[in-house]
C-alpha cells in the first residue's frame, strides 16, 4: 500500500500495464514530454518512449480514429482527451465506429480501446473546461462508461479498463486529481467493471452518485445524520452498465432515493437511475426519486460554485425525501 | 498546376514501356477474370435488388480496373480498409465469393449476421475490415493499423480506400496528417469517380486534383488513370513497397467514372448528362483492357465473351447458395454489442418475439 | 387546404418561407441540383438558385460551421443532414458552438440556424441510415429539439422553427416522409413550438410519443379499446423544452403513463419523461411509467421490424400498466 | 519545397521598400501605441493571475506584430473571427480597454456577464465574434459570415484567426475548403508560434509550412514574418481588398514565437529550451520596431519608454475600473440559454442562492 493522489494512482495504473503488456500504448495531445496538462502521463514518455507514448497533432478526430486502427491490429490504445470538453470532434468516431465496430463485424473486429477524459468542474474551467458529457456515452450501446471518485478505484478501474475486451470511456474527475488521497496497493491490482462500491451504509435515504460528487453526498449525509436521517450512498463507479443490483438493494432497503451528479439534469444519467428505479422498485418507493444535478446551462465560469450541485442542495433533496 | 495522368494502356491497346508492369500471361488473365466477376456480380446485383430479392445494392461499374488493379497489388499480409463500393478488393483477397453474396442477402449465410446494410462486409482473416457507411472514417483507422504494424515490427503495409467526397472530410484531413507525421506504412487510395452522389468533383474542392492535396501532409501524390488496370497496378504496387520498406505513406488518386447510379437509391440522369456517360463508356476499364488483351493476343476470338460467360455462372453460382437460405434468429439482435451480454440486454431479449416489435 | 405527404408538407414550409424572407438559404449534400435525396428540396433549386440552396462539400462540420457563420451575420440557414446518422462530424459545432452561442456572448451573438434531418427507421438501411438520434440533442442546453408526426405539423413546425431565435434541431421521421398524408393549410402556416397534441382522448393509461412512433401508438390505443381500455395519445411534437403541461394533465387523468419512442431506451427521452412523470405526478401514479423503445444496440438491417417497437410490445405495456 | 518568406523590416532597422506600406508618421506611431498597449496589458495580466485577482490568463507576447498588423489592416465593416489569443486585434476595434479588462474580471464590468474564462470576449458593435476555448472553431464560421456578405451585396472581408495547432482540426480543413468552393471573402490568418502548447509545429505537420496547404484548396497561402508588422500590415491588407473585391480567399501564415507560457497554467520549460527562447528575444516585435521607428527618426531619444510607461498607466487605469466591481447575480446562470426563458429553467432557478451549491 501506498498513499496516491488520484493523479498518482492513475498514473501508476498505465505504468505498471505499460510494464506487463506491451502491447499497451499512449496517445494525446501533450501528454509525451509535456506529460499531460494536469500531468498524468508524467515520466512515462522518457520511461517508455516516443512509439508507446505518442504525442499527437492536434485533431481529436485522429486520436481516437488512430486509436480504433492500433485496437484494430491488436494493440492496447489508451487516448487522453485533454479535456472532456473537447471529445466532440471524436464524437463519430466513438459513437459510428468504437461503439458498432465488434456489432457490425459480427465479433470479428472487436475494437477495445480506452479513452481517458478529464471530466467535471472544480477549477474554473468555464463553457470548455468543466463539463460531465457521460450521457452522451451512456446513451450510445457498446460502450462501457467508468468513472472513479477514489484513487484506489482510479488504479483499479483504469487497469481493468485496459484488460476489457470492449471499448472503454474512462472519465476522470478533475477536481478530485489532487484533492483525493488515499491507500492504493502496489503493482498488479484491479477493481471489476459494473459493480458498484456502498459508500456508507444507512437505512432511511440512498444517495447514487459517482466521481466529484461523492464527497458531496458524503458532507449532506454527515449532515442529515446530525438531523437524525441516516443515508446510505452507491458510488456507481462503473456508470453503463450500471450495477442495477446494487441500486435496487439499496433503493428497496430505504425506500427513498437521491440521484447525485454535476452533468446536466435533462437526459442525465439521474434520468436513467431514476426510471430505473421507479421501474424495478415502484412498490418501495416512499417519495420520488429526487434529482440533485448541475443545470440546463452551459457551464458557467463565475458562478461556477453555485452551478455544481453542493451540501445545500443535497441535504435539501434528502430532507424533502424524508418528509414527503 | 495539375498533376500529370499516368497511363499504361494507350488508345491503339498497346503499352507505354514506361509504366507497363511486366506481368505474365497468367496474371493478365487472373486480372481480366476478377474485373468480369466484378462486372458479373455487379449485374446480377442490380437485378436481384430491381426484383426485391435483395434490399439494397452500390455497384462499382466503371471502376473495375481501380479496384482489381489496385487489390491485385496486395500481398499476403496487408491489410485493407475498404469503402463500401469496393468489394472488388475482396475478390482479391481470397474473399469467396459466396461471402459477398451471402451479406447481400442478410440471412443465416451472412458472416456479418445481417447486421448491416449490402456491400458493408468484412473478413477477418482476408485482413479485409468492416466497411462502414459514414464516409471516410476508415482512413485515420487505417493510419492507426499501419502505426501498430510498424510498431510490431510487421513489414506489410496498409490500403485505405475512399472516394472523391471523402476527401472533404475531417477525417481525411487528419488521417493524412497524422500519416505524414508518423511517417505510417499507409496507401491512400482515392477512387476520383467524379462525383460524392450528386456532387461533381469540380463542386467538392477548388484543388487542381485530389492528389496534389498529399502535398499539404509532406508526402508525394499520383495521379493514375483509374481506367487502366495495369498502370493502377505499378503505382499501387510501388507505394505499397515503399510502404513496407519504411518509406512512410502515398496518396494515389485512381480517375475514373462510376457508369452507374450511386446505389440502388440513387437517379443520376437528375445530376448529369447522357452525352459524358457515353464519353466515360469509351473508356470503359473492360473495354479497354479487352482490347489490350487481343492486341497482346492473350484473348483471341470469342475467349474474352466465353470468360464472362464463366464470370456470370460463377455468381449465379453464389447466388443459388445464398438465397433462400434461414433468416437470421431474433436473439442475434442484442448480440456482439458486448463481448459478454450484460444484464440489461438479457432483460430486452426478452421482448424479442418471432413476430413484429 | 391541400392533401400533402410530409414531404411535401415540409418542401412547402420552405418555399414558402423563402419568398416571405429573402435571408432563408438552404444548404447540404445533394439537396441543390438532385433535389435532396428525399427528394424534399426538389425544385427549390431551380426556383430559388443556387446562391440560396447551396450544395456542399461532404463535410457535416462544415455544413453546420458554415451556417453557424451565416446566422452570425443575420442570415437564416436552414442545413440539411442527409441522414440523422451522419450528423455526428458536426457534433462539436453543434454542441460546443450553436448550443452555446447566445449564453457565451450573453445574447450579443445568437445563431437561430435549423439543423434538418431524416431520422429514424423504416427504409431498411441498417445501422447507418436508421438512428434517432434527439436524446443526445435534448441533453444539450440551448438547443430546441422538434419532430413532427403530421404533414401540417411538418409545415407548420418548421415554419416556427426557421423563426425561432434559438437553434433548432429538426428531425423528421422518415418512415412517414410518403406514408403519412393529410390536410395542409396553404400559404401561411405555422404551429407553434413547445406546445404537444393530444392525438387522441382517454381515461385508462396515457402514451407520450412522437415522430413514427406516433401510429403505432393509435394501433396500441385501437386494440385497446377493444379490450375495454381507454388510452390517451400525447404527440410531443416539440421533444424538448417538452409541453410538461400537457404530460402532467394527461397523466394525472389517467394515472398510468408509457412513453413509446424508436431511439435506443438507456438515457433516451423516455426516462426523462418517465422520471418528470414520477417527479411532479407520483401520488397520482397507479402504475410504473412504462418505456417501450428501441433496443439498446446498433440499429440491426436485418432485423429492423423486431428492433423498432411495434403495436405487440406497446400493447403489452399498456396492459401491464393497467393490470398492474 | 517551401514559401518564400515575406519580411520588410531588415536587420539593420531599414525597410525593404518592395514590401513597405508607406505607413505616415501617425500611423506607424499608432501601430506602435497598441503594441506596447498589448505588450503592457499581458505583464499587468500576468502579474494579476499570479496574485490570484483573476482566474486564468492566455499571453500574446511576442506575437504583437501579428496581432496589430494584422487587426490595422481591417475596416470598419469588415468581421473578425478570433481565437482565445487574439485580444490585440480588439484594441484595433474601438473596443474600450474596459471591456477586454472587465471580462478577465468577471464580475458586473464583464459585458459576457462572468460566462467564460478570461480572454473569451466579443462585441457585437465592434464585429468580433465571441470567442470559444474549442480550437479552429470559428474557421467554417467565418466562411459562413463571409458568404453571407456576398450575398447580402456587402463589400466587406471577413478575417478568421487560429494558430499552427489549429491547422490539424476538421475545422480548418473544411472551412478552408469550403472557402474554396464558394469563393468567400475570408482571409485565415494562421498565427504560427511555434507551438500548440508543448507540440513544436514540426511534429504538428509534415508539410513544409502552414502556408503551402492553402495549395490544396486552390487558392494561395503567404508566408510572412509574423515579428514585423509592416510586412504582415501589407500582406493582410492586400489580402483583405483581394476579398473585399470578389477575390476569394486568403491564407496567411505569420510566423512568429510565443515568448511566453501557453497559458497561465502552462510551464514551458518542460519542452523548450532557454537558447530557443534567447534566440527569438532577439526577434522581439517590439524591439525591432523601435529599432525601425528609432533609424527612421520617428521616435527619438527616450520616447520610446514614455510611450511603453503611458501604456502601461492605461492598462492600470482600466484595471482599477474594472476590478472589485459586484459579482454577477446568480439568477444570470440561468438567462440566454434560450432568447425566452422555458419552463424547466425558471423552475432550476428556484434552486439558486446565494451560498454555494
Ligand atoms: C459522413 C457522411 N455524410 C454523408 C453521407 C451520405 N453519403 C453516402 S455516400 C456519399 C457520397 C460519397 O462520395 P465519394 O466519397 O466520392 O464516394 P463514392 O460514393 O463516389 O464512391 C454521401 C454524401 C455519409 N455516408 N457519410
Ligand atoms: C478541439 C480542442 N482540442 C484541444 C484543446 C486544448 N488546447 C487548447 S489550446 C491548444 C493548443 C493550440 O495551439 P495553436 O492552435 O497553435 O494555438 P496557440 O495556442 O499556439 O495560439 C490545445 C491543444 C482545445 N482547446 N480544443
Ligand atoms: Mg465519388
Ligand atoms: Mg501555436
Amino acid at each position: 500500500m501506498a498513499t496516491m493522489t488520484l493523479v498518482q494512482a492513475i498514473r501508476d495504473a498505465l505504468s505498471v500495464e505499460m510494464e506487463r503488456n506491451p502491447r499497451v500504448v499512449l496517445l494525446g495531445e501533450d501528454i509525451g514530454r509535456n506529460g499531460g496538462v494536469f500531468r498524468v502521463t508524467e515520466g512515462l514518455w522518457e520511461r517508455f518512449g516516443p512509439e508507446r507514448v505518442l504525442d499527437t497533432p492536434l485533431a481529436e478526430v485522429g486520436i481516437v480514429g488512430t486509436a480504433i486502427g492500433m485496437a484494430l491490429y491488436g494493440l492496447r490504445p489508451v487516448a487522453e482527451i485533454q479535456f472532456a470538453d473537447f471529445i466532440y470532434p471524436a464524437f463519430d468516431q466513438i459513437v459510428s465506429e468504437l461503439a458498432k465496430f465488434r456489432y457490425r463485424s459480427a465479433g470479428q473486429f472487436p475494437a477495445p480501446v480506452v479513452i481517458r477524459a478529464p471530466s467535471g468542474g472544480g477549477i474554473k474551467g468555464g463553457l470548455y473546461h468543466s463539463q460531465s458529457p457521460e450521457a452522451y456515452f451512456v446513451h450510445t450501446a457498446g460502450l462501457t462508461v467508468v468513472m472513479p471518485s477514489t484513487p484506489a478505484d482510479g488504479k483499479g478501474l483504469l487497469v481493468s479498463a485496459m484488460r476489457s475486451p470492449d471499448p472503454v470511456i474512462f472519465l476522470e474527475p478533475k477536481a478530485l486529481y489532487r484533492t483525493a488521497k488515499g491507500e492504493v496497493p502496489e503493482g498488479e491490482y484491479d477493481v471489476p467493471l459494473g459493480k458498484a462500491r456502498t459508500v456508507r451504509e444507512g437505512t432511511d435515504v440512498s444517495i447514487i452518485t459517482y466521481g466529484a460528487m461523492v464527497p458531496v453526498g458524503e458532507g449532506a449525509a454527515a449532515e442529515a445524520e446530525k438531523e437524525g436521517v441516516s443515508v446510505e450512498i452507491t458510488d456507481l463507479r462503473t456508470l453503463w452498465p450500471l450495477d442495477v443490483e446494487a441500486v435496487d438493494r439499496s433503493v428497496q432497503k430505504t425506500g427513498r432515493a437521491v440521484v447525485l451528479h454535476e452533468a446536466p439534469r435533462t437526459c442525465g444519467l439521474g434520468a436513467e437511475v431514476a426510471t430505473l428505479v421507479q421501474e424495478r422498485s415502484f412498490l418501495h418507493l416512499k417519495a420520488p426519486v429526487a434529482r440533485v444535478t448541475g443545470f440546463d446551462t452551459p457551464f458557467p465560469y463565475s458562478l461556477e460554485r453555485k452551478y455544481m450541485p453542493g451540501v445545500r442542495r443535497t441535504l435539501d433533496a434528502v430532507r424533502t425525501a424524508v418528509n414527503f | 498546376m495539375g498533376l500529370r495522368l499516368l497511363t499504361a494502356l494507350r488508345d491503339d491497346g498497346t503499352i507505354d514501356p514506361a509504366l507497363d508492369p511486366a506481368l505474365s500471361r497468367e496474371d493478365l488473365l487472373f486480372l481480366f477474370r476478377k474485373m468480369l466477376l466484378l462486372r458479373a456480380l455487379d449485374e446480377k446485383a442490380v437485378l436481384l435488388q430491381r426484383a426485391g430479392r435483395i434490399g439494397f445494392y452500390v455497384p462499382s461499374s466503371g471502376q473495375e480496373a481501380a479496384e482489381i488493379g489496385s487489390g491485385y497489388a496486395l500481398r499476403e499480409g496487408d491489410w485493407v480498409f475498404p469503402s463500401y463500393r469496393d468489394h472488388g478488393v475482396a475478390l482479391l483477397r481470397g474473399y469467396p465469393l459466396e461471402t459477398l453474396v451471402g451479406q447481400l442477402f442478410g440471412n443465416a449465410s451472412d458472416a456479418m449476421r445481417g447486421r448491416q446494410m449490402p456491400n458493408h462486409w468484412c473478413d477477418r482473416a482476408a485482413r479485409v475490415v468492416s466497411v462502414s457507411s459514414p464516409v471516410a472514417t476508415q482512413l485515420p483507422q487505417a493510419v492507426g493499423a499501419g502505426y501498430a504494424a510498424k510498431l510490431c515490427g510487421d513489414r506489410i503495409a496498409v490500403i485505405a480506400y475512399f472516394g472523391d467526397g471523402g476527401s472533404s472530410t475531417g477525417d481525411f484531413h487528419a488521417g493524412m496528417n497524422f500519416a505524414g507525421v508518423y511517417q505510417t506504412p499507409t496507401v491512400f487510395f482515392c477512387s476520383n469517380n467524379q462525383y460524392a452522389i450528386s456532387l461533381p468533383v469540380s463542386l467538392q474542392t477548388a484543388s487542381g486534383s485530389i492528389a496534389e492535396k498529399a502535398a499539404a501532409y509532406g508526402f508525394e501524390g499520383i495521379r493514375v488513370d483509374g481506367n487502366d488496370p495495369l498502370a493502377v497496378y505499378r503505382v499501387t504496387r510501388d507505394a505499397l513497397a515503399r510502404a513496407r520498406e519504411g518509406g512512410g505513406p502515398t496518396l494515389i488518386e485512381a480517375v475514373t467514372y462510376r457508369m452507374g447510379p450511386h446505389s440502388s437509391s440513387d437517379d443520376p440522369t437528375r445530376y448529369r448528362s447522357g452525352e459524358e456517360i457515353a464519353e466515360w463508356t469509351k473508356k470503359d476499364p473492360i473495354t479497354r483492357f479487352t482490347e489490350h488483351l487481343r492486341k497482346a493476343g492473350i484473348v483471341g476470338g470469342g475467349e474474352a465473351e466465353t470468360l464472362a460467360e464463366e464470370a456470370r455462372e460463377e455468381v449465379l453460382r453464389a447466388v443459388k447458395a445464398c438465397e433462400g437460405v434461414s433468416p437470421v434468429p431474433p436473439e442475434s439482435m442484442v448480440e456482439d454489442v458486448y463481448a459478454e451480454m450484460p444484464w440489461h440486454l438479457v432483460e430486452q431479449r426478452k421482448l424479442l418475439s418471432p413476430d413484429e416489435g
